[in-house]
């Protein structure tokens, strides 16, 4: 715990240190000075119109995280333990995972009108695919001989699936997990653009419009936190369901 | 009969749509039985998108996007002028950063400027041109469609000019850089407002309250501009170091753009290839109204 | 009773596995397999098992092809296969989840099973945590725990100290006399195949042709391992075993 | 070959159905209808100036892939197989990670420039973060008794990253290609919206400011053409190099 | 000379593995060490072999710490431990490798070494592709291939079938004799560590404690195996061994 605390601050020192140079460098307004953003930043985080926009902007990312993985993890399963399923939907996959998913937003906006809706299923559909391709990779990858252990048992394939598919194939999901972390925080950036006033992408967004780099950086401070909280907290969630992986000589 | 009528009206956070602002603020819409509800954008593209899409009955934006949705079948007339080029009171220009600023428009002459292509900045940029006497490639024209990254890349002195919306230009004047050109004597109306074609039905009697309401909200800024400095600076994305000092625009009127004045759009419009023909303008103006 | 008829089989990439294997398993005898290294015996079993399509023949189990009563089968995979991500007595207590057997019940009959077996206090650790021998009693634990009709064994003794193997010889063959459940044993100890195999098939070298089957009337005698005919059979299979790969 | 060609042919036909339905159902001009955007399409694909934005997207997103890869890879199997670099690093990429990486952007112009160099860099930054999760994630995951049986051999630890390290890990970095086929196009999108008047996202951002529809989809179809052509290679680059994945029992 | 003095070692979640195992191995002698299943042998040679580190006690060949000569020692791991991302030949060659043989010559040499062991035309296939004995047999040229001049194998035989078992233990002694590599040689088999051991450690049950080292001295004596010596040592070693598990 006091380790873990400690080599986030030696890393932040670096980084601030990093950031400091490149101010320096950059000379103009367009970088503030990383002190005067963390004091801005801790300031912020004193008042309740950053935590507004923190809540708004966390509410977005899980609702969107959990409704991708609850889509895309069984769905990759099934594509990756099933040579004839995959050969029906990864023609569908890769042709229109390349899509910028963001033209799509006038068949959202549609749909689902102009509220949160639309953005949380726009986070999600990005973050749908990235779940969906690591999770059938990694199914794809495992070993034949477990699928031979419990159809030796009698297992059906219901039994596959709960107990070699969905296990084996965690550890990719967590991987995605933390893929997506970051995915959907960057999306955020794009979503939070319309029809909301509230979120750290829509602070960004009008800071930025308004060239208010010390806002501007506050608002990247606190997607770094988010990221970081959801990070670690996928990477808890691994710890907890993969115990099996750090099995082993030592 | 007052029913009550909501209006969700898509704006953009520019200085232009500051009447709407007070207007919402102070309850002159609510007064007229009109429920308007802003619903601000980042871009004019989601705007677009999301009154294409059916979601907005009202909508803030520039001449030529609104004769591209009306093009594109959107129900939509023009309601009135939301901001008129007003000499004193620039609202798009060219700006230089603080390498050139001692610059003349003839030291300009081969200079990179970003703008962008297809919309209302091009088309200043055209029409500037035009009334100083430039070739069209008197500027090394470069496309830069994000204004954020186009104002940085001018600050950081990538680009030697922009052409660039109002509060921007002060802020780049205010950082060091200069104003060589502004469009505030070319007497157009820039950008409008517009309301679905529903409200203008039985002889435009809520577009007569929308009016109304809109006018008395320009009236009350005129006179007692500086109760809204705080308005402004929240919604209309003012830098903070120019908010105290910003000059509260003049607005004007509700009126409507001219025959005259849609059809120099348009001409502009189909010269650029984004328009085949200029549209009727019963198509564009509110028809059978008073 | 195990009917298997002219079986044969080839993999993707070379030559013939199995050629023509033929052989009856009545519903109270046993079958102890033995061939060269190679040979293909694992992939009989497998074929057997129904876990691998052969090209022509047929298994039957009672006179129903072997796929329709998998349920009914057990099998040691040669590797164990124990899940990785399944602590000890889970992989123990997979055969009878799978057989709809309550939670409670079927984790106290996996824990009995591996304690007859030797392996204490080691349920809740992880197959890879395990010694080589304890890993392969954990599968012969899974494999006996479901009671099956038919037993498919894959050098289940391979890994197991000398007393230890002895003691599960014997322990296997209590099962059979107690519960009379025929098994095919895949061995490489000669001395295995006489003490465990009422019939004894000797696979020629790869592709695996039966070369010879051996009827051993002494198996399952008291104290057969102390006998002249024990020698005798052990002798004989020795000679065609060396005559033949 | 001719199985894949039909099953391309019959995904196509059910994505057009799809998208002729939603079309019907948007109704206004937002959705062109599919026929007419594919014949459009078929008829820009004859053309000069299609095939020059194809290219230069192209260009971009592969130099950028090439690049994210080079850089991440080796460095996922360092954070991956030593838990000493990964303690100092992995804060870093979590911190930094979900940082949206456009606001970059005017840092990356005033290292790169206008050019090419700067859009590249921008597509390369935001997959190398990709790659580098996948790569660490799978390298954690390799069972350690490969790392005996090199060490046993007497291999230092140049061998056990050439011998083991960099063959398990392979698959982890095709997931990741896979994925960066997407994003990096989908990137596309954002990095052609300035200093440029070529290539697929510029085509699309410009003909949606237009609202020219039937070009922003010819240029979304070449997007799409364009992803699947990179992801087909990905897949094929895998089969050549991972020959090992299909070896076991059938 | 193979040192270990007072060997310690337990696992993180559990008790002790090894408690005081102490040796020494000559320059041309051979140990078989035997010992219950799950006592502590395959630990035992990890530590040996410098893979795994033990809490006390140090091994040290030639009077250097082991982990400076690992190049020295070649391991037959339980499991096997070949590669499945390589060919049978190149996990043959990858001992070669690391000592910087030419690509041509190493592969060349193993492809000879598995002749040697019975393994033709199978140089191409990827171990998933091959029998358990086979995979054995490729684990064991891989530890021969390398001439080192120690030798730690755990239950080198334990898959192959009988007749190859006793060829390749013939293999084992004519190496030796040629050669005099030391080897440590865990075994299962009491008889094969009568064959192949000049002395015999025998081992308690977990944790592993030395519990009786028998000198064998008509080790490598021609034809051993039909000596009356033989089964003499045979009956010692099983008594000891009976009263000791
Ligand atoms: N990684 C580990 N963590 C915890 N316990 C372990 C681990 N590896 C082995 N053990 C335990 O240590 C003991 C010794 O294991 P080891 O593999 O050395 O036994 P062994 O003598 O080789 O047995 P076998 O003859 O069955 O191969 C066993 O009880 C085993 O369960
Ligand atoms: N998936 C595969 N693809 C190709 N050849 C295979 C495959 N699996 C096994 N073989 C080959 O088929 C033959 C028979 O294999 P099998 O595993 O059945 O032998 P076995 O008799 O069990 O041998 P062992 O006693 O060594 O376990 C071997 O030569 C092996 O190399
Ligand atoms: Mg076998
Ligand atoms: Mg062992």
């Amino acid at each position: 715990m006091v380790k873990c605390a400690v080599r986030y601050a030696a890393v932040i020192l670096v980084l601030g240190l990093l950031w400091k140079g490149a101010a320096l460098m950059a000379g103009s307004g367009v970088l503030p000075h990383p002190e005067v953003a963390c004091i801005a930043f801790v300031r912020a985080l004193g008042t309740g119109g950053f935590w507004a926009d923190f809540a708004s902007s966390a509410y977005r990312a899980v609702t969107a995280m959990v409704l991708a993985w609850g889509v895309a993890f069984p769905l990759g399963l099934v594509m990756g333990s099933s040579r004839r399923v995959d050969g029906i939907l990864a023609p569908f996959v890769f042709l229109t995972y390349p899509i910028p998913k963001i033209v799509l937003l006038p068949v959202f906006l549609l749909l689902f009108g102009l509220g949160d809706v639309s953005k949380i299923a726009m986070i999600a559909l990005i973050l749908g695919y990235q779940v969906l391709v690591t999770t059938r990779d990694g199914v794809r990858a495992i070993h034949p001989k477990y699928f031979d252990s419990v159809r030796s048992l009698g297992g059906s394939r219901r039994h596959i699936l709960l107990e070699v598919l969905v296990p084996a194939a965690l550890p990719h999901g967590f991987t995605a997990l933390r893929l997506g972390t970051g995915v959907a925080v960057a999306v955020l950036f794009f979503v939070e653009s319309f029809a909301t006033m509230h979120g750290l992408g829509y602070r960004i967004m009008d800071a930025w419009g308004r060239m208010d780099y010390v806002n501007m950086f506050i608002g990247i401070l606190g997607m770094s936190l988010l990221g970081a909280v959801l990070y670690e907290a996928a990477n808890f969630l691994e710890k907890r369901m993969c115990r099996w992986m750090s099995a082993g000589r030592k | 009969a007052n029913e009550n009528v909501t209006i969700r009206f898509g704006v953009l956070p520019v200085l232009d749509t500051l009447p709407m602002q007070v207007a919402v603020q102070e309850g002159f819409f609510a007064d007229a039985g009109l429920n308007v509800e802003l619903v601000s954008f980042a871009s004019a593209l989601e705007r677009d998108t999301a009154m294409q899409a059916g979601l907005l009955d009202g909508y803030f934006g520039d001449l030529i996007a609104t004769c591209l949705l009306v093009r594109q079948g959107v129900p939509m007339r023009i309601a009135l002028t939301s901001y008129r080029t007003t000499p004193g009171s620039p609202m798009f220009g060219i700006a230089v950063g603080s390498g050139k600023a001692e610059a003349t428009l003839a030291d300009l002459r081969g200079a990179s400027i970003g703008y962008s292509r297809s919309t209302i900045m091009e088309y200043l940029l055209d029409r500037i041109s035009e009334k100083y006497g430039l070739a069209p490639d008197y500027f090394r024209r470069i496309e830069v469609k994000k204004i954020p990254i186009r104002l940085q890349m001018l600050m950081d002195g990538q680009l030697d000019a922009a052409i660039l919306p109002e509060p921007l230009m002060s802020l780049v004047e205010y950082k060091g850089g200069a104003v060589v050109l502004t469009a505030e004597d070319m007497d157009m109306p820039l950008t409008v407002l517009c309301l679905h074609e529903r409200f203008f039905a039985d002889e435009g009697r809520i577009y007569r309250r929308f009016a109304d309401a809109y006018a008395k909200a320009v009236e009350h800024l005129a006179e007692t501009p500086e109760k809204y400095r705080g308005l402004m600076a929240r919604t209309c994305r003012i830098p903070p170091p120019l908010a105290p000092k910003y000059p509260i625009y003049r607005y004007p009127a509700p009126a409507l753009p001219t025959a005259a004045e849609l059809d120099d759009v348009q001409d502009w419009m189909i010269a650029h290839d984004m328009l085949k023909q200029r549209m009727p303008h019963a198509r564009l103006l509110p028809g059978n109204v008073r | 009773m195990l009917r298997a008829g002219d079986l044969c089989k080839r993999y993707p990439d070379g030559n013939a596995v199995l050629e023509n294997v033929s052989f009856e398993l009545a519903a109270d005898e046993t079958l102890a397999v033995v061939g060269p290294s190679g040979c293909g015996k694992t992939t009989l079993l497998y074929v057997l098992a129904g876990l691998t399509q052969c090209d022509c023949g047929t298994v039957t189990l009672d006179g129903a092809p072997i796929a329709e009563s998998r349920r009914d089968v057990s099998i040691i995979l040669q590797d164990y296969g124990l899940l990785p991500w399944k602590s000890v007595v889970e992989n123990v207590a997979l055969g009878l989840k799978v057989r709809g057997v309550a939670r409670g019940e079927r984790l106290v009959r996996a824990a009995e099973q591996l304690q007859e077996l030797g392996i204490y206090g080691r349920e809740g650790d992880y197959p890879a945590n395990l010694s080589g021998g304890e890993q392969q009693r954990v599968a012969i634990a899974r494999a006996f725990v479901t009671e099956p009709r038919l037993m498919l064994l894959d050098e289940p003794f391979s890994s197991l100290d000398a007393l230890t193997r002895e003691k599960l010889q014997g322990t296997m063959l209590e099962v059979w006399k107690r519960k009379r459940v025929p098994y095919v044993l895949v061995t490489h100890s000669l001395e295995e195949a006489v003490f465990l195999g009422r019939r004894i098939l000797v696979l020629s070298g790869r592709p695996a042709r039966p070369v010879a089957c051996f009827d051993n009337p002494g198996f399952g005698s008291e104290g057969y391992r102390d006998t002249e005919s024990y020698y005798a059979m052990l002798r004989e299979l020795r000679r065609a075993v060396e005559a033949a790969w």
